[in-house]
């Protein structure tokens, strides 16, 4: 069907131009793109164009959270802050990180604290794998939501 | 004055104490669900916090979340809003422990009005008219019918902890109370965790009329007047208005110091509000008192030229109100407030989804409260009330042939709205000739 | 199906016309096109267009006047109105019309009168053709570019 | 009262007039271009008739289509709004002529006020203050001479049919008048047909300070204030507020008393405007007199409560104004208007095109009067104007900080507009003060 630069091209010009949605099928392959608030590219259009990646996440907002769902990166697993507060990495000022990059980690296994309202909220790894990103700075205010760890699960 | 104010709360009133912030110089957070991202409030607020799920126990009624949120954000001051947290005493507890301001009552008031028969108690000694009724909470059925027997049917049960209509039974007789005695009961347990009940006279067609109150520390307490607010459905009010069609300055003066004894009784502070009843021979009864911010702040706003919500942060950083008496609050105008619900206009059930198109009316006399813009998806998570559609004109008459204007220059689409409702309430000739009582709408909607 | 500049072509006129909606099925291609507006579209004539054919006409407001510029229809002629008034198809309520359905009309030729302001605007035909259609009644107001006649050009 | 009113405008005034008719029970007819079918006032209208192309002189300047499209619709009164035909003597005789009637004054009145020179010279017969020049058109350059000679330099010349700074020249001294003489005769026959100068003293740092009249056919002529007009670019006002930071109550009284007699002067009917310039020591001078709804009424209507549109379809249908004398406007707090312009924020060229986001402030003290909307394409033809945002506080303190956060919320996207810069104007020094004259845009701009 199109290349992506063409379907790119293609939702550009939906936004631009105000136009509601446009669905494209072709040879089995289908294009849906609805305007305004929501673009939604239906991902066979694109795989067959074998160029094609889906269209990037939503921007981050200012705390840095997307929406937990889209919290995924090339089959990296994010694990998000369950709540409100400060992202620490190790249980006190002096001691070591619980986990840093390249560690291999268990499910279960604590990889921070969050705390808030002066309770220290151990974060435990939803999955078992391996460490290739820390998301916040040590001590910086995270929301609800926001990715802590990337994880590539084993 | 506060540097940073964190706001408890979402949508229009969110976006109301945004306004009020920005006017007074304060910075504000605005907290949001994950359903919420895209609501006004987060828009338009200085910063955002995520604090939970689209669920509102997990975000907007998680007190952890929301003081999280103010802590990693340094916010000095909280404001509730209306709704959520804004009459939780524990919650202004909280708040005060953590060495922030809430932006509301002492928790004592807001806990001795949240207890209806305690209130009930507390304004009767203050010689406050209250219904004839219990004396306090209810032993037992028994008592119910004794006192029932001695003011006369029929009567009402309402749930000390209650609000809403629930934990209320209605009752015409003997066998009738005796039943509802225990429904209520088991309703106001499962409701409020607390089945105490009182016993009250029961009014068959009363007028739902409130005055609004500030109380500053230096111990000032005036009012700024009445709203009529008897167009109601289900105890949720549709249309309010002030001044009220059935007052007259003597009824106003002698209901006005009634609220303003009722606020003192509670020791209260901030802004308030004192519901009564009145019956057609002009007698009142005081009901409840809110201790937060009403919905309907902004028909006093409109009559009085006075911003309720910067009253409400000025009072709680501590200086007086700024009319030094009720004197210097001179209404003027009449002002009518419509609520513009997402429903349907048939079912009244709840019509979330994206606005695809929206215009909203403006020109002379005209305000809207609103967190809607076209594009934006109402989540079906919350309250269904979307935009408050004001009008002000220079007396009852210019104010409904305005209110039928800005109605009809109100454009909706995506979403099912209560506009048109609000046109017929307009044509109906009872609401036109301000004939109106809680019974109202009952009327209208099965004429 | 189109080539790609075709199909951008028609997203940019479905935005720019208002147009609510285009569905093209090509050879088992099928192309859908949504604006914001609520107008109907004749799926027919773009088929039959092939490729990046324009959107068909808006329908007729209340005083049935599409612009000017889009008063085609199956390759017929629209004479338009060129001012605001009341349509008459004889010169006096006694006389016979000017032209009638099936008459040959010449460029220049007087099809009917257009008062205004008391004026008697005689419009002329501005192609050569047949009359295919008598678009208002007798005495009815038009707007400016109310389509007045369809004439199938010679 | 009317049935049926054609508004002979398009944008935001047309939706004014829309309300103000929907509010009296008057039914309405839009006109509009083939670029306007989508124009707000096309779709809130209750019918609609398209009268030519783009282009206003084959549509919105077009008085047969106009004339046309009333009596097809069977329209028995037309309002002109402002611009376009609003000030076209010519125009309001045909309409009375075709048996219509014309929501303005008396045609002899447009045309007296509309020439310059016959206005300045028929209200100094009146005893209303005008600046030290010529008694009438000038002759010759000879007699421009002569006269400037008398009065001293600085002068100015403008055209007796002038209007929006054409044919209008500054001058220092004798080289600089003879060179400007020949410079404005052109200028003016070029833009009005109409060659004849007048001469006037030039103030160097004058206020415009303006008052609104109202004028019954029952002889009442009453003022309702004034309003500050000095904030201008090029002649275009940009800011106008009221009551004027300039004018105690004496001086508003002398000044309101002098334009209720220029409104005598012409006989006037209906709502209009009498300007003046008024220097540092309070002196002031009629420039001319608006006779029409001025695009700034708003800010009146807000501090006194008066429906002046609403006033002038009244006046028309041969009532009286609706307050008896003066004493009965009662103004109240601050206003200020701040024009919103789809502009380039920095070469002030126009910014047509779709608005695809858009976010009106509401809130108390906030008044829009727009056509915009979310999806609407504004047409390169017209105008730049595209919403009024209004504010109102208890007094110019409120207004201010108002206004600051009233822009902060408004958001428009697709087009530019000039918000910013009004953001910036409210944070100057000078304008936070009230020190303005008609200079402080160019001083503005140049800082």
């Amino acid at each position: 069907m199109f290349k992506f630069e063409e379907i790119c091209e293609l939702i550009r010009l939906v936004g631009s131009t105000g136009v509601s949605k446009v669905e494209i099928e072709h040879a089995g392959s289908r294009l849906h793109v609805e305007g305004a608030a929501h673009v939604v590219v239906t991902p066979g259009a694109v795989a067959q164009a074998g160029a094609g990646a889906p269209p990037p996440a939503a921007p981050a907002p200012a705390h840095g959270a997307p929406p937990p769902a889209a919290a995924e990166d090339d089959g990296l697993h994010a694990v998000v802050s369950p709540i409100v507060g400060t992202f620490y990495r190790a249980p006190n000022p002096d001691a070591d990180p619980y986990v840093k990059v390249g560690d291999f980690v268990e499910r279960g296994q604590v990889l921070c604290i969050v705390e808030a309202m002066k309770l220290m909220n151990e974060i435990e790894c939803d999955v078992r794998g391996t460490v290739m990103k820390v998301m916040p700075e040590n001590a910086q205010p995270v929301e609800y939501g926001a990715p802590l760890f990337m994880i590539r699960p084993a | 004055m506060f540097s940073k104010v964190l706001i408890a709360n979402r949508g229009e009133i969110a976006v109301r104490i945004i306004a009020a912030c920005r006017e007074l110089g304060i910075a504000t957070v605005a907290v949001h669900s994950a359903a919420d991202r895209e609501c006004l409030h987060a828009r338009l607020a200085d910063e955002t916090v995520c604090i939970g799920p689209a669920e509102s126990t997990g975000s907007y009624l998680n007190i952890s979340s929301v003081m999280s949120a103010a802590q990693i954000t340094g916010a000095d001051a909280i404001h509730p809003g209306y709704g959520f947290l804004a009459e939780n005493a524990r919650f202004a507890e909280i708040v005060h422990e953590c060495g922030l301001t809430f932006i509301g009552p002492p928790p004592e008031a807001i806990r001795l009005m949240g207890n209806k028969s305690q209130a009930r108690r507390s304004v009767a000694a203050s010689e406050v008219p209250i219904l004839p009724g219990s004396d306090g909470p209810l032993g037992s059925s028994a008592e119910a019918l004794e006192l029932a027997a001695a003011i006369g049917y029929p009567v009402i049960l309402k749930a000390s902890a209650g609000g809403g209509g629930r934990g209320m039974r209605l009752a015409w007789d003997e066998s009738e109370l005796q039943r509802a005695y225990d429904t209520a009961w088991n309703e106001a347990e499962r409701a409020f965790g607390d089945p105490t009940l009182y016993l009250e006279k029961y009014l068959e067609s009363p007028r739902h009329v409130e005055f609004q109150i500030l109380a500053d520390r230096q111990g000032r307490v005036i009012h700024l007047g009445e709203r009529e607010c008897s167009v109601q459905r289900r105890h949720q009010k549709l249309i309010e208005e002030s001044p009220s069609p059935a007052l007259g300055p003597e009824l106003r003066a002698e209901m006005g110091k009634a609220a303003v004894a009722a606020a003192r009784a509670a020791r209260y502070e901030n802004a308030g509000t004192v519901e009564f009843l009145l019956d057609r021979e002009g007698r009142f009864y005081f009901m409840e008192m809110n201790t937060r911010i009403q919905v309907e702040h902004p028909v006093t706003e409109l009559v009085t030229g006075v911003d309720l919500v910067k009253e409400q942060l000025r009072i709680a950083a501590g200086k007086p109100v700024s009319m030094a008496k009720r004197t210097q609050v001179r209404p003027h105008g009449h002002a009518i407030e419509f609520r513009i619900n997402a429903e349907d206009p048939r079912t009244f059930a709840p019509s979330p989804g994206r606005v695809s198109h929206l215009v909203m009316p403006g020109g002379p006399g005209v305000r809207v409260d609103s967190h809607l813009y076209a594009g934006y998806t109402v989540p079906p998570n919350y309250d269904s009330l979307v935009a408050k559609l004001l009008v002000h004109g220079r007396d009852r008459h210019e104010a409904l042939v305005r209110g039928r204007r800005a109605l009809a220059m109100l454009r909706v689409e995506g979403i099912s709205t209560n506009a048109e409702m609000h046109q017929r309430i307009l044509e109906d000739e009872d609401f036109q000739a301000g004939r109106i009582d809680t019974h109202f709408m009952e009327r209208f909607l099965t004429a």
